[in-house]
């Protein structure tokens, strides 16, 4: 049996051994996105410097997918301008992750959706 | 990431067969059988022989007269037939199932509700129809009623007995879909009073693609498909002669030791029942304590997903479910398919809970040790997946500001 | 009264499995396979990739994409849900299908009638479907076409591609039954201009109980029994794993020598056609003299019944039919199921004849020896009845008469 | 196989070596039934002497039950009064072949009304 998981190699990854996961003492910014009653429910932590992402830490509550594309999305914003990160898309974290079932495209869209409510706290936070 | 461990707890949703089903089935693909319509020459008289040996066996399972069953596909098409057929032959009566039913009876109500008077019951928190509203139901109206011998998903079964005697008193014709109940528990339609039972072939340690409907004698259904004259024009179609011989020789199997294994699983399942509830934090289960299938056990844990929790099962080599296998159906075309459970919802379970339960099924080739995996990973992998959860922190935090 | 002899002349009612697919479904049966909606673990995940790769292969057979096929209980399931399928998806099409149809198609017009236009087609006196009176009910009304490749029972085969020009041409869908046609021709969807197509595991060397309906992309259908979201929520079911995957290596053991034994057969079956004719007094042969199935031929001999004719073939080792395997059935309730074959009527057979067809069906096993056999004993046998028969007697004493 | 034909071996064995098949010059009596419209038809011969059938003998076109079930009539009915006849029943051949199929009872009563019939044209041609 060569594929005995539902999801890509690097989902099984990142959902086993997942990255950046935990709390973040003073956080530059927080996103919060989903609740328990949808299913999925995503907290984005951002330390950022002068501009950039210096740190990226989250906690997740959902599926596999949706842990992975959290563990996924904070690799690549790690050492990001704010201009940079806020250019992601969902597809790059699908891309990233070698793919996801059509059905659990959302997960992803759920981490752009983190990565944008953080950006607007980040904002809300230093206007 | 794989393990070697191959811990099996999806029975519910599928068996594997049974070694004599498999040689059985090896052997009648090899016996030069003909078509069993072609009566008129050997090869034909030898395939209808297996076929009518294959009803007998299953026959004697539940305690029926072999000319009672009529073979299908499967369990879907049993219910299909079941209650469409009947109310073909029958348009007089209504229709009334519960709301924990499988899609294959709760769905028919679509088509059905145009024509027929049709009800839905609620269960109560347990998962157990209402005698009384049965009752009040059927007063109005004779019909035909579906429940299910056991739910796959809570593992709560009816208490039949009683509901036979509600419907044969109101003049109502019972069927009981036993697709999750069979091959765990003995089964006998008379005593049951039941007059349409649904079997399944591959959840009872046969071969998937057959199934069989019990009709009692005094029942008339209307075929709910065109075509020749098999199973006593009833079900159209050449009979799947060695998927029915492998259904013959699974129940031929199963009578041996159906009380030990049933026994064995009630024990080895209300033991891990125990051991969840003390050792898992959050844990919730679902369906009837006591009046549950032997060797299961569901729950849902608050905070943590449930998909995520199956996924660390199976990469620890556990296989379980949550509950019925069209819920965590990764192949969905869109999201609205990955819907909550109407099970659960039917239960009371909180609709943020409903994609996430839990169905440990076990069956006969279940070992003690299988058990006592489970009880040994299980609460780790809880535990991990709060660690992750925002929900589990956010709960941590509110009980800190209104404990302190 | 058994003979050694085992002459197997009845493939289009049912063939033997392949080896190939035997050890195939042992395989499968043994591989500790789940439920293939569990994608969330490894005995799930490898039951769906036992599903998909029968399904390319299958698909491969008849030149189709693997997404274009639905898994069925048979052909008589497929056939249903084809055309009652389409029709609930698409009630403002008609339905026309041919007088010579099996009973899965024919009957269908018993339901369709009240809520859809429905025609039925003669045919000539070969079998075949007239193109203008085709051409002339599909201008007044858009439909679904029902017309099988070929007729089991007397071997004709339509002139599809026509057939398809003239569907395409006035709007309409083409769904073809290839369930007597399939493993003994090659078959191209595209090419042929088919929109739905037909087949049956069992007429392909493969096993019982699973069939595949081909559905051209363009094309929705209507599930027609309800249930779990398989096979693309079209047909619910949990599927016949060991029976898909066996169906699909009968496919895959068809390819590589399909065009050698459709030649064989071919010249085979037009030899014993041209020897029957010239040593069987009284016979007349039925079906298309080219436009035929490859090894079958199909005849009734004046003055003798059929299943007598049979009997006396079963006993000498050679195993055939009257065309349909349900025409010949002895377990029919009352007379009137033992109904003279429709396809005969159709032809324009007398009536005192359409219970005395003989089918012979060759397939890829069968032998040049089997062939040489069928011809040395038949006509003896034939001789054998006429002399019982006061049919004959009566001709005799008639034509001496008239010669006299 | 224990069972390879679709008939009794009674049956089987009537069909296969049918008794008393042929022709009968200057029979006392004939019977005919049937006709190969309705995919059968039974001649019926009578030898009578004294009110005894002393032979009788049969054609038939037909299916096995038919052939068989007026092999076994003209054995049961030789050596019979007229009256003794008279009395036989469908189901007495039936028996006699050690069952027929459901399908194939009314083979038997064909059976019993060629003898009927050739009762019939003794007392035409004998009254
Ligand atoms: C042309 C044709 N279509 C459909 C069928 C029905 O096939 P099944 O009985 O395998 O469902 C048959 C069976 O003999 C057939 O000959
Ligand atoms: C209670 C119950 N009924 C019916 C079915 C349908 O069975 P099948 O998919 O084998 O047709 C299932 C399948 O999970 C079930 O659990």
């Amino acid at each position: 049996m060569d594929k005995p998981f539902p999801y890509s190699e690097t989902v099984m990854d990142h959902f086993a051994n997942p990255r950046n996961m935990g709390d973040m003492e003073d956080p530059s910014a927080v996103g919060n996105v989903g609740n328990p009653a949808c299913g999925d429910m995503m907290r984005l932590f951002l330390k950022i410097e002068n501009g950039i992402i210096v740190d990226a830490k989250f906690k997740t509550f959902g599926c596999g997918a949706a842990i992975a594309s959290s563990s996924m999305l904070t690799e690549m914003i790690k050492g990001m301008t704010l201009d940079e990160a806020m250019s992601i898309s969902n597809e790059e974290v699908v891309n990233a992750l070698g793919g996801l079932p059509e059905a659990k495209i959302h997960c992803s869209v759920m981490a752009e959706e983190a990565l944008k409510a953080a950006m607007e706290d980040y904002k809300n936070k230093n206007r | 990431m794989q393990t070697e461990k191959f811990v099996y707890f999806d029975n519910i949703n599928t068996t594997f067969p049974d070694p004599r089903v498999v040689r059985k089935i090896d052997e009648v693909l090899n016996f030069r059988l003909g078509n069993p319509s072609a009566h008129i020459h050997s090869a034909g008289i030898a395939a209808g022989k297996v076929v009518d040996e294959a009803r007998e066996k299953v026959a004697a399972y539940i305690g029926a007269a072999p000319e009672t069953l009529i073979f299908t596909s499967g369990a879907t098409e049993a219910n299909n037939l079941a209650i469409t057929g009947f109310l073909k032959a029958n348009p007089e009566f209504g229709f009334v199932c519960s709301n924990i039913e499988h899609f294959s009876v709760l769905n028919q109500i679509r088509s059905l509700r145009n024509s027929v008077k049709t009800s839905i019951l609620d269960v109560d928190s347990y998962g157990l129809v209402e005698p009384d509203s049965l009752e009040k139901v059927l007063k109005n109206n004779r019909s035909i009623v579906s429940l299910s011998l056991a739910n796959p998903e809570i593992g709560t079964m009816q208490d039949i007995e009683k509901i036979s005697e509600i419907c044969s008193r109101n003049g109502s014709i019972l069927h009981s879909d036993a697709t999750a109940a069979a091959g765990l528990i003995e089964i006998d339609v008379n005593k049951m009073g039941i007059d349409l039972l649904t079997l399944s072939g591959h959840n009872i340690y046969g071969p998937a693609g057959v199934g069989a409907l019990y009709v009692n004698k005094k029942i008339r259904l209307a075929s709910i498909f065109e075509g020749g004259n098999q199973e006593s024009g009833i079900r159209p179609g050449t009979e799947n002669v060695p998927g029915i011989a492998g259904m013959g020789e699974a129940c031929e199997a199963l009578k041996g030791d159906m009380k030990s294994h049933e026994k064995r699983l009630r024990d080895l399942g209300n033991d891990l029942w125990k051991s969840l509830q003390e050792s898992v934090r959050f844990v919730n289960f679902t369906g009837h304590p006591e009046k549950r299938l032997p060797g299961h056990v569901s729950f849902w844990v608050e905070h943590i997903e449930g998909e995520s929790l199956l996924l660390l099962l199976s990469m620890n080599g556990v296989m379980a479910s949550s509950g019925s296998a069209c819920s965590s159906n990764l192949k969905a075309k869109d999201e609205d398919e990955l819907m909550a459970s109407h099970v659960l919802a039917a239960v009371g379970v909180p609709s943020d809970i409903c994609s996430g339960s839990i169905t440990l099924s076990a069956g006969r080739y279940n070992t003690e040790e299988d058990f006592n995996y489970v009880k040994s990973v299980l609460p780790g992998l809880v535990e991990k997946l709060l660690t992750m959860s925002p929900s589990y922190d956010d709960y941590m935090k509110n009980k800190e500001t209104t404990d302190g």
